[in-house]
């Protein structure tokens, strides 16, 4: 048992380490984003063989599955977008490339000597947090972590996630509303039949995340893919008027979850310190409100530009409106 | 209701970013509201940690190590207000700078990418806890980030996408070593850094750590991003990445140093050794430089270097007194390069371009700008009785204690390229006779003058109050010192 | 032969592959690519060090961090990949 | 030693003048002219014992002799002579005047030797005599209007002088009752005839106011003429005082004051006539006069403490030796100057020029400086009123002295005497010899008679100011004078204007370095810049930063030396607290309580 | 009320921001507003003259002035009111009123007015703050303020040529700054202080660490020697002549040059205690390096045509006599120095402004250029003459009591030699000052062109030379009279001497 296991993690390991390796040297970029996402699938498995199934979870949704969408609208775009040969890039010559080499040998050899030397499986906040469990308002540690011992670091997260959508507002503020992937007409109606679906996997993910893995992130990445469909299908066509819903949207989840965080100190309580009777109620209440703003987010970076009205004369070739 | 000034620091400019997002119209009243209520928040802090010594609040009522706290002495204080103070006047600056219609959008979104970086930053000065940090210096990254590439050119996307891989790399790297922190000890707060044995695993989350803040405060030779990115941001964004966004990184650095000091004396003189490399590099750059806010953003990498070697002045033995200087210089570089950028930014408005050998050629002379610039340059070049020069002296003084000499001369050395390259600036300014057209004097005042000078003035100024700044630092024992 | 070890080195190895491409890759695409797998390289080693031997339950702590490391990962990678695109735009609008 | 042997030292020259006259012979004598006081050199070196010959027969009695102080005369004199012959047989290798010249050197030459190797009065006034309008034919032998002028003022002094002496000389053998020297000079003479000696003497010694023949003569006559003038012959007066004035004896406390003042006024009127002058050896033979003033000045003292004679005597015999050697020196260096095509020979002979110059002077150690030294020591033993007085002139004259012959410098260079045409460096060699011997004179004069030179080389060091005052004062004079004649303006670009030019092309070559430099200054930073950013070393440097960095680490810790963490922090928190009882953190106590320095390192 | 009680005790500090204050107001003022500007500046200069007239008669009194600020753990910004101070300040007060009131004449209707009288106050300021300096600390303070402020004013014509001898005065200078900065830290590493303490601070020092005290002698005096133009230090002295005419005459008679010289002075008497120095053996080399610089300057002085160098270089010569009189290590020629500092402002202030007179007058700015010129302007002619007269040390003008005073201290330390070179340094004076004076009255100027019809300068420019060239004569004639130049000197000589 315990030796089929071993040679199942070892595979597993080999198959992610060649992945990845391959994600880097593959010559097409559409295939090493495809080896990268299967990459980020492995590594969830991996991650689950750690007994880790809440970031496999969120890996497989947001690390894979996001991030592999983006990666391939980016790509997208920059095939589909016309331009000259992009100019040779400059061969790096030989002594550098050996240094470079020699570097990275020399550190992957320091992380994995210090690595072996570490203590592992050690005490780590586990005692602490099942002391505290019982207080936490919630059943299921990780989330008790990440809404309630740590919810500061989880506010700031879902600010990244706000900056984030704010800065790509302002990168491509502006640009006309430049070709973007459709799905042909046989997976419009094939997206016509799963999003009922996806939003109740979403929602019951959100719900579970209290006692069970699963959990805002998780919910919202699965909620966000429903977005995803909508865009990618023309179910749904961003306007300029749905900004300014868009934006509250957007903030939604931070606003409520630092709103929370402060108004609990009204009873003479730290920031963050929900009251014990209503610590469930509010952390849902976050977690829902969260889960709304990071799907819509989620969303909103894979479409990118800030929808705006196009002027009629630069339509559809690429001008600037604020220019 | 018990709130407290700690939290009010980094929520203050988180609420005011949402509401300036939301409601894009009134971005500039909010933001300016906003920066006001900041900066009570931090007034009423320095009342408490001068009262106190140092105030701590444990979020959600968990005591580290499980929970996070905020805690703020002399030094978080100091950081605070140098950030509010150089942050509200940028603020006005900017006011004016993006005045228009066309330039309504970007206001629109600098005042949330900006009041996002500043949440970071007073998160940064606040926390205990490194994974917290790392949080933080994304949100800082991505809001940088964005205010980078806020003018929209070619030249500055470029640049803001190289800041963008260098700033993801450095938090990754430090993310890492976060990773082997808990690894080894399975704390992540700063006070149980403080008594951990030393072992590779910590030996090795140290160097990642300290390579990946070094990455992002831009030490030479890891500065290869900062100069395109903070020369091509339009104005109030470059000063506030000069003179605030790098010093969030160094403020890290040295306080993860002071709880986990470097191992080795050779690590600290090549710390040293660095810094000596951005003096002179730098200096050589900006020497070269054709463009003004070249000049001084390759101005900022020699001030950093200079930092660095305040840190490594007097070996590891003397980091108590060494974190002074760089604290001073830290201080002194933040209010002096913003005054310096917004100027230039003023004068490149003004003129119409900011090549250096051309400055001469206009008979436009926004003389209240380029005086600004020259009292800046006062201040980086380390004249008395500037808060620089105070900080020089800190550094050339422990030095020359400990009989470093070599730090005092690459000082000396990086002193006379600064009046090299700042007087090349000068000259532009002061002659006239190229000119054909009567030079108008006054012409080119405006309240937009106004920020950068009084920041320029605050930087000479301070230095006349640098024994009650640094009393003030002390507060809380920052360094661990004993009075 | 313990999983954690497997996986830290896989974790590592992971790392230095990420950390290589994210150093010697020109193409930008992919420069973004390696600093993901620096992040998941990340993520394996504070997952490899909360993990406890069964039947005794990993730490949560590490887990929620790596979670949270996701997040922010994703929001960096779509505002780089935006830079791209929109970098990208204005370099065509160069060429044409 | 025979009274042939005088004969023959005294003859020898005489006959050789007399074979000049036969043109087949010429050409060897003059090759031999060099050799002709030769044998008169012998007989001084040979005879180291007084020696007395008589030829009774001759003359009124001819009475010769060496005694210690003929014999140190004859040597240097003899020298000289022999060093003017050898200049003078290539100066006047195509004078058409050449055979008169050279009867006329050879009979003044006898005569020279003659009045040293005469003990009585007649034959020294011969001799004397001899010497005298022999030396005629040598002053006037150029025939210019100068040299006219200055002959017939030589012959009107030389005729006056001749007949005061003979005067005197009669009168003192006629008190004396005896003809021979040593009577005289033992016998307590009355004035007029100390009066008479010492003014016929006074004439050929040059002394004022009876010097107004000599500067014009030894300006006019050919260089080897004025050497062995201003050298030899004019020390004949002084030997004549010696010889037969009774110093040492009687106290003429008179005529020493005269005799005194005289010289104190030659010494410093020397200078200011001598300054004026345009011609070298003109200013040279004021410099004689001058010279001769502090003789004058031994002379007078002499007179007036006859018991401080004793002491004076050697000195002023040595500053004779000193100032023929010197002063001959610098008249035949004149003349190798002038014979001199070059600059560059010029300048050669320049430098050569100034050993005999600053040894005159007074140079420290040189035997100017010792002679005077030792002669200001002697005085001081005579006259307590004079001796302030003396030892001031004495030092002053250092300084007149070094005016003198820079002025004669300056004239030399300014308006070069004209020499006739001959082989440039046979000149040289006499030159050269004779300031070598000026320079070594301290040195020989001990071997020559120990007795003699030792008050010389117990002489106090002398000071070197008034030779540097005189110097300096020359300079200066030169400079203003120099400046004047040109413009001051035009001066004053004339000497920045070698710093000018090289300062000038220092700037063009440091400027197009500088040019170059910061082409270069501004090119390889950016080009460094490109292609660090080209290569991307930038992103090598993060690797690169982190493996040396944990090597740096890895190395410590095998070393086991690290620094650890802070002593004070390490009775910190508790390393498992529980949430909600954990009192302190990190800003608890525990950093305020402790003593201990922050790093353990330091720990004393 | 305190603070207007009697005493007084912030009245260096008043006096310090009468034109401190001054100058922020003066740029602020729009360039035509002339005539607010005068009164401002004149205002200003006459409080300013007034104040130090009662600081002074306080100070003889024996109050103390002592006003101290901590800028750094232990080291302190620090003015004080010593009788050595009132001489400069005192200097500065009244070369101020009158340098004004010739450049609002000079620069009447000319560009920049207000950046010029700006920076003029500040200049004036920073002077009055050196002088002040309680320490070695605040002196580099305002020594470095004085770079910064003078530099606007050489370069003020904004040409090519100006701002080159811009950039090599402020390389010098900040060279200099820099060097100093380095000494002054090497003062607070050795001594723990960088007060200035009658007598000397180094005393201790100077016997443990005899080479570290020597290089330290150096290093400050070479760091101001670069204000007080030593040779080799004194290349950007005769470049910085394209300045302005009352910029020149401010440079040489008070602020830049006197700066380093009086620096000098602090660091020799103050710092080591002139026993220190002696002990340490370095009296006599930097005498010799006065010495050299005396001759070199006379010497360079005599071939310039151009009238503002050849008084740029007479002023290098002329400044190393306060640096002889203080390494001459004698109380006598201290007083010789102190009195020199004020004589010599004096002097060359009158010579600099009658030069400014003639190029705005009548366009003469050579030498060669001067003939005829006395009958052309014989009040400025009459001034220039009198100071020339009085640098070659003719009585009773103001320069032959210095040159008096070095002398008798020459004799009084036993350096002879110091007399032949006063001699000789008086008698280039003349070669170089009388040709001048020789051209002006006895030569016809009827091949200048411009000299036809009445020049066209007014009162506020002919008034202030003649005033300074009256005030030459009196301090000459006056010597000993109560309050003057001299009896001051003596009395700060007594101070310095007596520890």
């Amino acid at each position: 048992m315990i030796d089929t296991m071993v040679i199942f993690d070892l595979l597993l390991a080999v198959a992610v380490v060649a992945l990845a390796v391959a994600s880097m040297t593959t010559r097409d970029m559409f295939a090493a984003i495809v080896l990268f996402v299967v990459f980020g699938l492995l590594s969830a498995l991996a991650w689950v063989r750690l007994s880790a199934p809440d970031v496999a979870l969120a890996e497989a949704a947001i690390g894979t599955g996001v991030t592999g969408a983006l990666l391939l609208r980016t790509l997208h775009h920059v095939q589909t977008v016309e331009r000259k040969a992009a100019p040779e890039p400059l061969p790096v010559p030989m002594g550098v490339q050996i240094a470079n080499a020699a570097f990275c040998g020399l550190l992957t050899l320091g992380l994995a000597a210090a690595f072996a030397g570490a203590p592992r499986g050690g005490p780590g906040f586990d005692l602490l947090v099942a002391d505290a469990m019982s207080i936490s308002g919630v059943d299921h540690p990780v989330t008790a972590v990440l809404l309630n011992f740590r919810a500061y670091d989880t506010l700031m997260e879902v600010v990244v996630l706000l900056a984030a959508v704010i800065a790509v507002w302002q990168i491509e503020r502006g640009l006309s509303d430049a070709p973007a992937p459709a799905l042909g007409e046989v997976w419009q109606g094939f997206a016509r039949l799963t999003l009922p679906a996806i939003v109740v996997v979403g929602t019951y993910l959100l719900w579970v995340g209290s006692s069970a893995p699963g959990g805002a992130f998780q919910g919202g990445a699965v909620l966000a893919a429903v977005g995803l469909l909508l865009l990618l299908s023309r179910l749904y066509v961003p306007r300029p008027s749905h900004r300014g819903a868009a934006r509250v949207a957007f903030v939604l989840g931070t606003g409520a979850f630092a709103a929370v965080a402060l108004l609990v100190t009204g009873g003479g309580r730290m920031p963050f310190e929900y009251p014990l009777e209503h610590a469930k109620t509010l952390i849902l209440l976050i977690e829902g409100l969260v889960t709304i703003s990071i799907a819509v987010t989620l969303a909103a970076l894979f479409h990118g530009r800030e929808p705006v009205a196009l002027p009629e004369r630069a339509a559809g070739t690429g001008g600037r409106d604020d220019a | 209701m018990t709130l407290d000034p700690l939290t009010l620091v980094v929520f203050a400019p988180l609420f005011g970013a949402m509401a300036a997002f939301v409601a894009p119209r009134a971005a500039a009243a909010i933001g300016l509201a906003t920066m006001a209520l900041t900066g009570a928040a931090v007034a009423w802090l320095a009342t408490e940690v001068h009262a106190a010594g140092a105030v701590r609040t444990p979020l959600g009522g968990w005591e580290p190590p499980l929970g996070i706290a905020l805690r703020a002495d002399g030094l978080s204080v100091a950081m605070l207000v140098l950030t509010t103070g150089v942050g509200l006047l940028v603020s006005l600056g900017a006011l004016d700078s993006f005045k228009g219609t066309a330039n309504a959008r970007l206001q629109q979104y600098f005042w949330p990418l900006w009041l996002l970086l500043l949440t970071g930053m007073n998160g940064v000065y606040l926390s205990t806890d490194i994974f917290n940090l790392y949080v933080m210096i994304e949100v800082i990254a991505l809001a940088a980030v964005g205010l980078t590439v806020l003018s929209g050119t070619r030249a500055a996307l470029r640049a803001g996408l190289e800041y963008m891989y260098a700033s993801i790399l450095g938090a990754l790297l430090f993310l890492l070593g976060v990773g082997f922190v808990y690894l080894q000890i399975g704390q992540l707060d700063f006070a149980g850094l403080i008594g951990a044995e030393p072992s590779a695993a910590m030996s090795t989350a140290l160097a990642l750590m300290v390579v990946g803040l070094l990455l992002k405060t831009a030490l030479f030779p890891l500065h290869f991003w900062l100069p395109s990115a903070h020369a091509n941001a339009t104005a109030p964004a470059s000063a506030l990445l000069s003179g605030l966004v790098v010093k969030a990184a160094l403020y890290i650095f040295l306080r993860l140093t002071t709880y986990m000091p470097l191992p080795d004396e050779i690590l600290v003189a090549l710390i040293g050794a660095l810094g000596a490399g951005a003096v002179l590099w730098g200096g050589v750059q900006a020497l070269r430089a054709e463009r003004l806010k070249m000049l001084v953003a390759w101005s900022t990498v020699v001030q950093i270097g200079l930092i660095f070697i305040a840190f490594a002045r007097a070996g590891q033995v003397g980091l108590t007194e060494s974190w002074k200087a760089a604290a001073l210089l830290i201080l002194a570089h933040g209010a002096a390069k913003a005054a310096m950028f917004l100027s230039a930014g003023r004068i490149k408005d003004e003129i119409g371009h900011d090549i250096i050998r051309d400055l001469d050629r206009t008979p436009v002379r926004p003389t209240l700008a380029q005086f600004t610039f020259a009292l800046a340059a006062i201040s980086l070049i380390g004249l008395p009785p500037s808060l620089g020069f105070i900080g020089k002296w800190s550094l050339m003084e422990g030095a020359m204690a400990a009989g470093y000499w070599h730090w005092v001369a690459v000082t000396m050395v990086g002193t006379l390229m600064s009046v090299g390259y700042f007087s090349r600036v000068m000259a532009g300014f002061l002659r006239f006779d190229r000119v054909r057209a009567p030079v108008a004097e006054h012409q080119g005042w405006a309240l937009a003058d106004l920020p950068p000078l009084v920041l320029a003035l605050g930087a000479i100024g301070l230095g006349l109050a640098a024994a009650p700044i640094l009393s003030f630092i002390e507060l809380g024992y920052p360094f661990g010192m004993t009075p | 032969m313990t999983p954690d070890l497997i996986y830290g080195v896989t974790g590592i190895a992971v790392f230095a592959i990420g950390l290589v491409g994210a150093i010697v890759a020109q193409n930008r695409l992919r420069r973004v690519l390696a600093l993901k797998l620096c992040s998941v390289g990340a993520g394996f080693v504070l997952i490899v060090a909360a993990w406890r031997s069964p039947p005794d339950a990993p730490d949560p702590v590490p887990h929620a961090l790596v979670i949270t490391g996701i997040v922010v990962m994703v929001s960096a990678t779509a505002v780089a990949l935006a830079l791209i695109r929109r970098l990208h735009s204005l370099e065509a609008e160069d060429d044409a | 030693m025979t009274l042939s042997a005088f004969l023959f030292a005294l003859g020898w020259p005489l006959a050789m003048a007399f074979a000049l006259l036969w043109e087949g012979a010429r050409p060897v004598l003059w090759r031999m002219m060099p050799l002709a006081p030769l044998p008169a050199l012998v007989l001084a070196l040979l005879n180291t014992a007084p020696l007395q010959v008589t030829g009774a027969w001759l003359m009124l009695g001819l009475t010769l002799g060496i005694d210690d102080t003929s014999r140190l005369f004859l040597v240097f004199t003899t020298v000289l002579w022999i060093a003017a012959g050898a200049a003078a047989r290539h100066w006047m290798r195509a004078d058409p005047r050449a055979t008169a010249f050279g009867v006329a050197f050879l009979l003044a030459m006898s005569g020279n030797l003659g009045l040293i190797v005469a003990q009585d009065a007649v034959t020294f006034y011969a001799a004397f005599a001899l010497m005298s309008f022999a030396s005629y034919g040598l002053v006037i032998h150029t025939r210019s209007d100068s040299a006219d002028r200055a002959a017939k003022l030589y012959i009107a002094f030389v005729v006056a002088g001749e007949l005061i002496l003979f005067s005197g000389l009669v009168l003192a053998a006629t008190q004396v009752g005896s003809i021979l020297l040593a009577d005289l000079r033992t016998a307590a003479l009355d004035g007029l005839a100390v009066a008479l000696l010492l003014a016929g003497f006074g004439v050929k010694l040059g002394v004022m106011p009876l010097h107004f023949w000599l500067p014009p003569a030894h300006g006019a006559a050919p260089v080897p003429a004025s050497a062995v003038l201003s050298g030899a012959m004019i020390k004949a007066g002084l030997f004549g005082i010696v010889s037969a004035v009774p110093l040492g004896v009687v106290a003429y406390d008179d005529h020493g004051t005269v005799v005194m003042a005289a010289g104190m006024v030659t010494i410093f009127a020397a200078l200011l006539l001598g300054v004026q002058r345009s011609a070298a050896k003109e200013v040279l033979g004021f410099s004689s006069v001058g010279q001769m003033g502090i003789i004058a000045l031994g002379l007078g003292a002499g007179l007036m403490t006859p018991e401080a004679w004793p002491a004076i005597a050697p000195l002023l015999l040595f500053l004779a030796a000193h100032h023929a050697l010197a002063k001959g020196a610098l008249f035949l260096g004149v003349g190798a100057f002038a014979a001199q095509g070059s600059a560059t020979s010029r300048g050669l002979i320049t430098v050569l020029w100034l050993v005999p110059a600053l040894v005159l002077a007074g140079l420290p150690a040189t035997s100017g400086a010792l002679g005077k030294e030792a002669l200001k020591a002697a005085l001081a033993e005579g006259s307590a009123v004079w001796a302030p007085w003396l030892t001031l002139a004495l030092t002053l004259s250092g300084v007149a002295t070094t005016l003198l012959v820079a002025r004669a410098l300056a004239l030399m260079w300014l308006s070069p005497p004209k020499a006739p045409p001959t082989r440039s460096e046979a000149l040289a060699l006499p030159f050269a010899g004779l300031a070598g011997l000026s320079l070594a004179l301290p040195a020989i004069w001990p071997v020559l008679n120990p007795i003699v030179a030792a008050p010389v080389l117990q002489a106090a060091p002398a000071a070197f100011w008034p030779v540097g005052l005189g110097i300096a004062v020359a300079l200066g004079v030169a400079v203003t004078a120099h400046a004047q004649r040109i413009g001051v303006s035009v001066f004053f670009d004339g000497i920045t204007a070698p710093p000018r030019a090289l300062v000038r092309q220092l700037e063009n070559v440091w400027a197009a370095k500088r040019r170059a430099a910061r082409r270069m200054g501004y090119a390889i930073p950016r080009s460094v810049e490109a292609a660090a950013q080209r290569w991307r070393l930038g992103q090598t440097a993060i690797v690169g930063l982190i493996a040396m960095f944990l090597l740096v680490e890895a190395v410590a810790a095998v070393r086991d030396d690290r620094i650890t963490a802070p002593a004070e922090y390490l009775d910190g928190p508790a390393a498992t607290p529980t949430p909600g009882t954990m009192p302190e953190s990190i800003d608890g106590p525990q950093m305020e309580d402790t003593d201990a320095p922050r790093d353990g390192v330091s720990d004393p | 009320m305190t603070l207007l009680s009697a005493d007084m005790p912030l009245l260096p500090l008043f006096i310090l921001l009468t034109s401190l204050l001054a100058s922020p107001v003066l740029f602020a003022l729009p360039e035509s507003a002339a005539r607010l500007r005068t009164g401002i500046n004149l205002g200003m200069a006459a409080l300013k003259v007034a104040l130090v007239a009662w600081l002074s008669w306080k100070v003889s009194q024996g109050v103390i002035y002592d006003l101290s600020f901590t800028m750094l753990p232990g080291l302190e910004f620090k003015l004080q009111a010593d009788p050595l101070a009132i001489l400069f300040i005192a200097l500065s007060a009244i070369l101020w009123l009158i340098t004004t009131v010739y450049s609002v004449g000079y620069l009447e209707r000319g560009p920049h007015r207000a950046r010029f009288f700006g920076f003029f106050s500040l200049c004036v300021a920073a002077t009055v703050g050196i002088a002040m300096a309680g320490n070695l600390f605040t002196f580099l303070i305002f020594y470095e303020l004085l770079t910064l402020a003078t530099y606007p004013l050489v370069i003020h014509r904004g040409s090519a040529e100006a701002l080159r001898a811009g950039r090599i005065y402020l390389i010098y200078t900040l060279v200099g700054g820099l060097v100093l900065l380095l000494g002054t830290l090497g003062l607070w590493v050795l001594a723990g202080t960088t007060d200035f303490v009658p007598g000397g601070v180094l005393g201790a020092v100077a016997n443990d660490q005899r080479l570290a005290a020597q290089l330290l002698f150096v290093v400050l005096v070479g760091a101001l020697g670069v204000k007080a133009a030593l040779v080799p230090f004194h290349a950007w002295l005769p470049i910085a002549m394209v300045a302005p005419a009352p910029v020149s005459a401010l440079l040489h008679a008070v602020a830049v040059v006197k700066a380093g010289a009086f620096g000098i002075m602090r660091v020799v008497y103050e710092v080591f205690g002139i026993e220190t120095a002696q002990v340490l053996g370095l009296t006599a080399p930097l005498a010799a390096l006065a010495a050299v610089t005396i001759l070199y300057g006379s010497l360079r002085a005599i071939t310039q045509d151009d009238i503002k160098k050849r008084l740029a270089y007479s002023t290098v010569s002329q400044v190393s006599y306060i640096t002889l009189g203080v390494a001459l290590a004698s109380p006598i020629a201290a007083v010789g120095a102190l009195a020199h500092l004020i004589h010599q402002g004096l002097m060359k202030i009158t010579m600099f402004m009658a030069a400014g007179n003639l190029a705005e007058g009548l366009g003469v700015k050579k030498v060669s250029a001067m003939d005829g010129v006395g009958r052309a302007m014989p009040g400025t002619m009459l001034a220039f003459s009198l100071a020339a007269l009085a640098m070659i040390g003719l009585p009773p003008l103001a320069g032959f009591v210095s040159k008096w005073y070095l002398a008798q201290g020459a004799l009084d330390a036993g350096a002879a030699w110091v007399i032949a070179l006063l001699l000789g340094s008086s008698l280039l004076n003349a070669v170089y000052f009388l040709p001048m004076l020789h051209r002006a009255w006895f030569r016809d100027g009827s091949d200048t062109p411009e000299t036809p019809g009445r020049p066209r300068i007014g009162w506020w420019l002919a008034g202030p030379p003649i005033t300074t060239a009256l005030l030459v004569l009196v301090v000459g004639s006056f010597a000993n009279a109560p309050f003057s130049p001299l009896e001051w000197t003596r009395f700060v000589v007594s101070i310095e001497y007596l520890e």
